[in-house]
């Protein structure tokens, strides 16, 4: 039986370990980075797609700037299959047998959770682009980054904005069972009855396809506005059945899912989709960033689409911030790394990138809770609504926040 | 001294009357032949004192333990035993193991050796040494039927019922059979012999009940049952309707 | 709920009822020795229903177990289920609200039609083969991959029901190739197990088709197209409430009980060509020889079919009308190719509910089983499960089943024996 | 001689496992035993599904279930019970002997567990406060018995099934329970996983070298370990009566009880054992992990056991283990894609593709599976010919004696 203190609760317990391994490949050319994405069903693979297109942009980018010490880059890429177990698994597979010096990427939530603390056993950083979970920077661990949003920012994004659109008494929230959709369900239902609205959740187990009978239900319960949370198809197959039934994003305020900037998926997948809400990272596509801007035209040219998915361009960054912080460590080394990163300043496509809190700082100081530990603070998030039945997410009309907004949005209802 | 008592055994099935109150005993080695035409009940009356079903009344006692209620193989190991109609043996299992399976079953307290000694014999006896590692799928339908009945000796019951042993042998392996029935009589068993073929059921056997229709209309020496008129009468009525 | 305590009190009698009643009648009839087929069931659910009071008299008088006394205890099984829960949960919708039972039933009808369809085609199988298929989900997945590829990909703008067709048409020619070549062997009695091994083989093909559906056509999410755009009309023009409303998505009954399009279109397709089917069977020289072949397989033999030839179309037919199924509810469904899964599943529920081997049985074990789903998902008073358990639903009826009665509604008795000679 | 060749090319096999960890130093070193511990994972389940499909004939889907039901008890087990030398005030506990037993609550999935978690809250207020996990190997235990005890409920509930009714029976407990750990997110953390300590959560010291507990080789030869035990009493049992009956019982249930054989008692010993045999790698493979969810019950999962076994030979439990790890290995070797004509194969699909033609292939012309028939070839090679022989001398004593007899 072990004894523990609080501190190896929270994981931090491995740090001794980091000093053993990490060094092993330092100088070696090509210098491999880690793309972590879901290629492969359960998984996400329309988001998976899409950051692996990203980061091997972020590749081709680096190596054409004459690459990091000397050397190409070369981004290695993994399915993690969106399961917790497999994602572990591949992180062991980049460290051990592809040698990579850090990691970048990662779409699911499970996923990031459970490979993260390979990562850190091992002293390899990792940059996560798109996953939410609290917990990930939450246990402050030494080699874990990320430049995506919490998740309670991002579900406060949804529920501030579903409290400004007018009319709204009752909404309900159909979430998947996984540990992105409940506790983003759990933030929304707090936010929300904060703020005096009426509540009603339904979980779905992902690979359902049917939602007839909890389409009804809602419908029976007659809400005011629908908000979807689901990272995969079921947003899609949920949303086209509840404008079938008449309470889709045509009859009343209706946040689709994550999926949803997927444009040409989503509009194939539910045509009767229009006027929905679907928030969305990064500022508006006017607003970009050169780095922005050179980084979307060479996707939409590579990928054929005709918008660039904010998760594309977290991904492309968590490379690019690597191969930086690379360069300014001048070694491969873990801690080399992780040194660098805390001290990084990175003018990436989503804009400037740092990591305020960390080892120098911790966020307890400033009085912020232990999730903003390595988080990149900045993250821009926005509502955007589909106006025109199949524009492209990246034309569609910003309606929040009003800093960012682009247009009036339409409601549906009224 | 072998005892078996059937008493009074009723059997319907729905509304189907199919053993009407079959009596009878066996005391010691005898060598009974059992007939009847299609439909009579035999392979109801050999079910039930098998275990496979249970009677609807009636009692079976073996050697004094009342075994109508046993599941088929505690009647197994109360001394009964028994071969199947359509030759059933295991057949991806080597002739051996089929043999070992009842000797293992019975759980004498014998040592593998004398088991496997005792395997040898039967073996030996059935003119199969040669086959004994092979898979009883590769055996021919009479070599099988020689194992069914190998089987039965290393289960060694007081009492054995053969269904059909006859049916489709060819005459080389008809001498075996005989010869088997023979010894194990000898060797102090009770045999009940189900058959269709006449000659043989009546050259062997000492004593021959005959059913119809789920009723016991005759018992008694082969001489003696020949010309009960009863069996006559049934047989010759229901043996026309099946060659036709 | 309300009061938890009182609807699981309820059941637990129930449970516990039911198990006395199982075991004690089949015992009852079996010490009289009266048919004991349907003495577990009866024994369950009229001890579930009545308790004591259900089971005394028919322990006394051990009756004949017809119809009326099979049906009648399971129904009203159902029904005191559904008295303790309107006690237990007086605010649920499913209480509160006629309509929206009326709807949950109505899809519950709709979405179970397509099902029972689609098991048919499962049992058509087994009936011919005596094989449970387990890529029946994958010819269902294919199905509604070849329409989406033909009417949005490979030749864009053919009418949906070209590409139906064609779907069917590739179907069926995959059943067939597949029979040939890896079923054969199994009629020659070269297998030893061949039940075990039909399993085994089709779950090799389920494999081999999902992935190399992945492989092929990735793993986005794909739709097709509504076959049909309803015209917007409301009849009568002048009534409170409007009877039938229709606008291109969906039909609305009453103004409460709402249908969507591409359901609506593909349940009416199922009926529609389930009565061919029927035809077929029924008045054709080929059907007769299937249903010859399913009743008796050397008889049939004798009578001059060559029952070889009816295993493959069997198959293959039993996998183009899976494939169908499919076809019909892309347009409904975003599709991936794992979406074989669950139907699949859905399938095996109900042909063992309706009797494997038994066509009105699947037909109607699909319609109950979309009923259950629909007041799973519609009742539970936890909304944030009651969907999270969708994929049990079916599951617990076929644990059901296979405890009460393994022959299902219409089986023949193929649960203690296997089907003919195998 | 002959005969000797499969025992020889085991030991060698063994041989060349156990000694694989300290001879193999390659840069991929954690990565390659990763993998072979997968394999050893595969091949304790593919070996236990071998006698209890290929042996008894009990043609059951719900392995992968029973598996889910050690892994999930170890699990819940190391995850919500505790000991803590002093009371916390906030949790469940109990104390036994000074002893404190702490059960956690069940707080689900959230995104800050901080100020939910009540243990973890009475060490924030108490840093004084010793706390302690209990033993995994209890919890292994635990869920190997648990595993065996649904395994006998089953096999009692299926004793009347056959063939194609089993098959779908099992695979709806299989379902069941894969919907209801996927739902009851409050308890089992859904598709979030449940956490579980490592095997060797404070390193190991094996021969004078301490392992920590990310250390590959500690959980390597653990899960070598428990698959030679396993193998070990699968081929006792094969070789004892066990093995007999449950064979005669899997070729005729009905011969067999006639002569003698208590065929329900072995059904349901069969379906224990190696439902206990699936729970205990199970629980083996969720400490070594570290993460256990429900997708581990897919049917994915349990069509690849099956495939394994049946390539490797569903009748033979040694074919199976080891077709389980050089298949899973070959699948892991398969990922790389590679191009054919400027088009890009994805192996991570294709391999898979090719698995399932490899089954179906395997059933159709190699019904013994691949492996099997060449361990027959040398166990069996000379029954054949000994046997015609033998054949051919005996008929001719048979006629002999017959034109003796005349």
């Amino acid at each position: 039986m072990t004894s523990f203190t609080r501190r190896s609760l929270l994981g931090a317990s491995a740090m001794a370990l980091a000093l053993t391994s990490g060094a092993a490949f330092a100088a070696d050319c090509p210098i491999k980075i880690g793309g972590m994405a879901p290629l492969s069903a359960p998984g996400t693979v329309v988001g998976g797609e899409a950051m692996r297109d990203a980061m091997l942009i972020a590749e081709e980018d680096i190596n054409a700037a004459g690459g990091v010490l000397g050397c190409e880059v070369e981004v290695v890429i993994g399915d993690t299959e969106g399961l917790p177990e497999k994602g572990a698994a591949l992180m062991e597979k980049f460290i051990t047998q592809d040698g990579v010096v850090a990691v970048g990427g990662g779409y699911h939530s499970s996923v990031g959770v459970a490979s993260k603390d390979v990562a850190e056993a091992r002293g390899v950083p990792v940059v996560f682009a798109e996953t939410w979970n609290d917990t990930i920077t939450g246990d402050k661990q030494k080699f874990i980054f990320r430049i995506a949003p919490l998740s309670s920012w991002a579900s406060s994004t949804i529920w501030k904005h579903t409290l400004e659109v007018p009319g709204v008494q009752k909404v309900a929230i159909l979430t998947e069972n996984t540990d992105y959709g409940i506790p983003a369900a759990q933030e929304t239902t707090k936010g929300l009855e904060g703020g005096g609205k009426e509540v009603e959740t339904f979980s779905v187990d992902i690979g359902t396809q049917d939602y007839a009978g909890i389409v009804q239900r809602m419908k029976a319960g007659d809400p005011d506005m629908i908000i979807v949370l689901a990272t995969g198809e079921a947003g899609y197959n949920f949303q086209q059945q509840a404008s079938d039934a008449g309470i889709g994003s045509l009859d009343i305020p209706f946040h689709a899912g994550q999926v949803s900037l997927e444009s040409k998926a989503y509009w194939e997948n539910v045509p009767d989709g229009n006027y929905a809400f679907v928030q969305r990272i990064g500022v508006p596509e006017t607003l970009f960033t050169d780095e922005g801007k050179a980084f979307a035209a060479k996707y939409k040219e590579r990928t054929g689409k005709d918008a660039v998915e904010s998760y594309a361009m977290e991904a492309y960054d968590s490379i690019a911030i690597i191969a930086q912080a690379i360069a300014e460590a001048g070694s491969t080394d873990g801690e080399a790394i992780v040194a660098a990163l805390e001290n990084i300043e990175h003018h990436g496509t989503l804009g400037k990138i740092y990591f305020p809190y960390g080892t120098k700082k911790d966020p307890s100081e400033d009085g912020k809770g232990d999730e903003w530990w390595h988080q990149w603070p900045d993250v821009a998030l926005t509502v955007i609504q589909y106006q025109t039945e199949g524009e492209s997410s990246g034309g569609a009309t910003i309606v929040w926040p009003e800093a960012y907004r682009t247009g009036d949005p339409v409601y549906v209802h009224q | 001294m072998i005892h078996l008592t059937v008493r009074n055994l009723h059997k319907h099935f729905g509304g189907n009357h199919v053993l009407k109150g079959v009596g009878f005993e066996v005391k010691g080695a005898e060598l009974i032949g059992l007939i009847g035409p299609n439909g009579a009940g035999k392979t109801t009356l050999t079910n039930i004192l098998d275990g496979a079903i249970k009677p609807t009344s009636g009692t079976v006692y073996l050697n004094g333990e009342r075994i109508d209620q046993l599941e088929p193989y505690e009647v197994a190991r109360a001394g009964l035993g028994r071969t199947f109609q359509v030759t059933r043996s295991f057949r991806r299992m080597t002739v051996l193991e089929n043999l070992q399976v009842p000797a293992l079953a019975m759980d004498r307290g014998e040592s593998r050796a004398e088991m496997r000694d005792k395997a040898h014999d039967v073996l030996e006896f059935l003119t199969m040494e040669h086959l004994r590692n092979e898979f009883a799928q590769a055996l021919s339908g009479g070599q099988q039927k020689l194992l069914e009945l190998g089987r039965l000796l290393m289960l060694d019951p007081d009492v054995i019922i053969l269904d059909e042993p006859f049916a489709g042998v060819h005459p080389k392996l008809m001498e075996i059979i005989y010869a088997y029935i023979r010894r194990v009589n000898e060797a102090g068993k009770a045999i009940i012999i189900i058959s269709h073929q006449m000659d043989s059921i009546f050259s062997l056997s000492e004593r021959l009940l005959v059913l119809n229709f789920g009723d016991l209309i005759a018992d008694g020496p082969p001489e003696a049952v020949k010309r009960d008129p009863a069996v006559i009468e049934a047989y010759l009525g229901s043996d026309e309707e099946e060659e036709a | 709920m309300e009061s938890p305590l009182l609807f699981w009190g309820v059941i637990l009698w129930m449970i516990v009822w039911g198990a006395v009643g199982s075991v004690v009648l089949r015992r009852r009839y079996l010490h009289r020795d009266l048919d004991t087929t349907n003495t577990v069931f009866v024994g369950a659910m009229s001890g579930a229903a009545l308790g004591p009071v259900g089971l005394a008299p028919l322990w006394l008088t051990t009756p004949k177990l017809g119809n009326l006394l099979i049906i009648a205890p399971a129904l009203l099984t159902v029904f005191l289920i559904a008295v303790a829960f309107s006690f237990a949960d007086p605010d649920n919708i499913c209480v509160t609200s006629s309509g929206f039972v009326a709807s949950q039933a109505v899809n519950g009808l709709i979405i179970g039609i397509i099902y029972g369809f689609m098991a048919l085609g499962l049992t058509l199988i087994f009936s011919i083969l005596g094989i449970v298929s387990f890529a029946h989900g994958e010819f269902y997945m294919v199905g509604g991959m070849l329409v989406y590829f033909i009417s949005a990909v490979w030749l864009p703008g053919v009418p949906p029901l070209v590409a139906v067709m064609g779907a069917c048409a590739i179907a069926f020619l995959i059943g067939a190739v597949f029979e040939r070549l890896m079923l054969t062997p199994m009629y020659r009695g070269k297998i030893d197990r061949p039940v075990e091994y039909g399993i085994l083989v089709t779950f090799g093909l389920a494999f081999t088709m999902q992935y190399f559906v992945q492989a092929v056509a990735g793993a986005n999410p794909v739709k097709a197209q509504r076959f049909i755009d309803f015209p917007r009309m409301r009849w009568p023009e002048d009534s409170d409430p409007i009877w039938v409303k229709t606008s291109r998505g969906g039909v609305t009954l009453f103004e409460q009980v709402s249908v969507s399009n591409p359901r609506l279109i593909a349940a009416v397709t199922c009926v529609l060509v389930l009565l061919a089917l029927m035809y077929l069977l029924h008045r054709t020289w080929t059907g007769k020889a299937l249903r010859a072949v399913s009743q008796d397989r050397d008889a049939a033999a004798i009578a001059g079919i060559n029952p070889d030839r009816m295993n493959m179309l069997a198959f293959a037919l039993g996998g183009m009308i899976a494939a169908l199924a499919g076809a019909l509810l892309v347009q409904a469904f975003s599709w991936l190719p794992q979406v074989g899964n669950i139907p699949a599943m859905r399938s095996f529920v109900i042909v063992v509910l309706g009797g494997l081997g038994s066509l009105p049985g699947a037909f109607l074990g699909g319609i109950m089983v979309g009923l259950v789903e629909a007041a799973g998902t519609g009742c539970i008073p936890d909304a944030q499960k009651a969907a999270s358990y969708i994929p049990a639903y079916g599951m617990i009826v076929l644990t059901l089943t296979l405890l009460l009665r393994p022959t299902g509604m219409f089986g023949r008795r193929f649960a203690a024996g296997t089907h003919g000679k195998f | 001689m002959m005969r000797q060749v499969p025992n020889i090319a085991a030991v060698l096999f063994l041989g060349v496992l156990v000694a694989f960890p300290f001879v193999y130093t390659a840069g991929d070193y954690d990565y390659v035993m990763h993998v072979l511990i997968t394999a050893f994972f595969y091949a304790i389940l593919a070996s236990s599904w071998s006698m209890l499909a290929g042996y008894a004939g009990q043609f059951s889907f719900g392995h992968m279930g029973f598996m889910g039901i050690g892994a999930y008890t170890t699990a819940l087990f190391c995850h919500y019970l505790w000991v803590a030398d002093a009371p916390t005030g906030l949790c469940d506990e109990v104390e036994i002997f000074g002893t404190w037993f702490i059960v956690v609550d069940a707080i689900g999935v959230t995104s800050s567990t901080l100020t939910q978690d009540c243990l973890r809250e009475a060490l924030a207020a108490d840093p004084a406060l010793s706390v302690g996990r209990m033993p995994v190997l209890l919890g292994i235990v635990l869920g190997t018995v648990m595993g065996g005890l649904a395994g006998f409920l089953i096999g009692l509930l299926v004793l009347r099934l056959r063939a194609a009714y089993l098959a779908l029976f099992t695979l709806g407990f299989s379902e069941i329970l894969k919907a209801t750990i996927s739902a009851e997110i409050e308890v089992t953390r859904g598709q979030a996983g449940l956490e579980l300590p490592s095997l060797y959560e404070s390193g190991i010291t094996l021969l004078g070298t301490t392992y920590d507990k990310t250390a590959k080789l500690p959980p390597y030869f653990t899960m070598l370990g428990l698959l030679l035990l396993c193998l070990g009493i699968l081929t006792w049992l094969a070789r004892s009566r066990f093995g007999l009956f449950v064979r005669a019982l899997r070729e005729d249930q009905d011969a067999a009880a006639a002569l003698g054989v208590n065929t329900t008692r072995y059904k349901v010993l069969v379906f224990t054992i190696t439902c206990a045999m699936a729970a205990a790698a199970g629980a083996v493979q969720a400490h070594y992990i570290g993460i256990i969810t429900p997708n581990l019950l897919f049917l994915l999962q349990m069509s690849l056991v099956v495939a394994m076994a049946v390539i490797g030979g569903v009748e033979n439990f040694f074919a199976a283990a080891v077709g389980a790890i050089i298949l899973q290995v070959m699948l892991e070797l398969l990922r790389n894609s590679f191009e054919v004509g400027g088009y890009e194969i994805d192996m991570t699909i294709w391999r898979l593709v090719f698995f399932g033609l490899l089954l179906m292939i395997t059933l159709r012309f190699f019904r013994n599976g691949l492996l099997a028939p060449m361990i027959e070839y040398f166990t069996r090679g000379h029954v054949a010919k000994e046997t015609v022989a033998r054949r051919q001398a005996a008929e001719a004593a048979f006629e002999a004696g017959r034109e003796a007899g005349r």
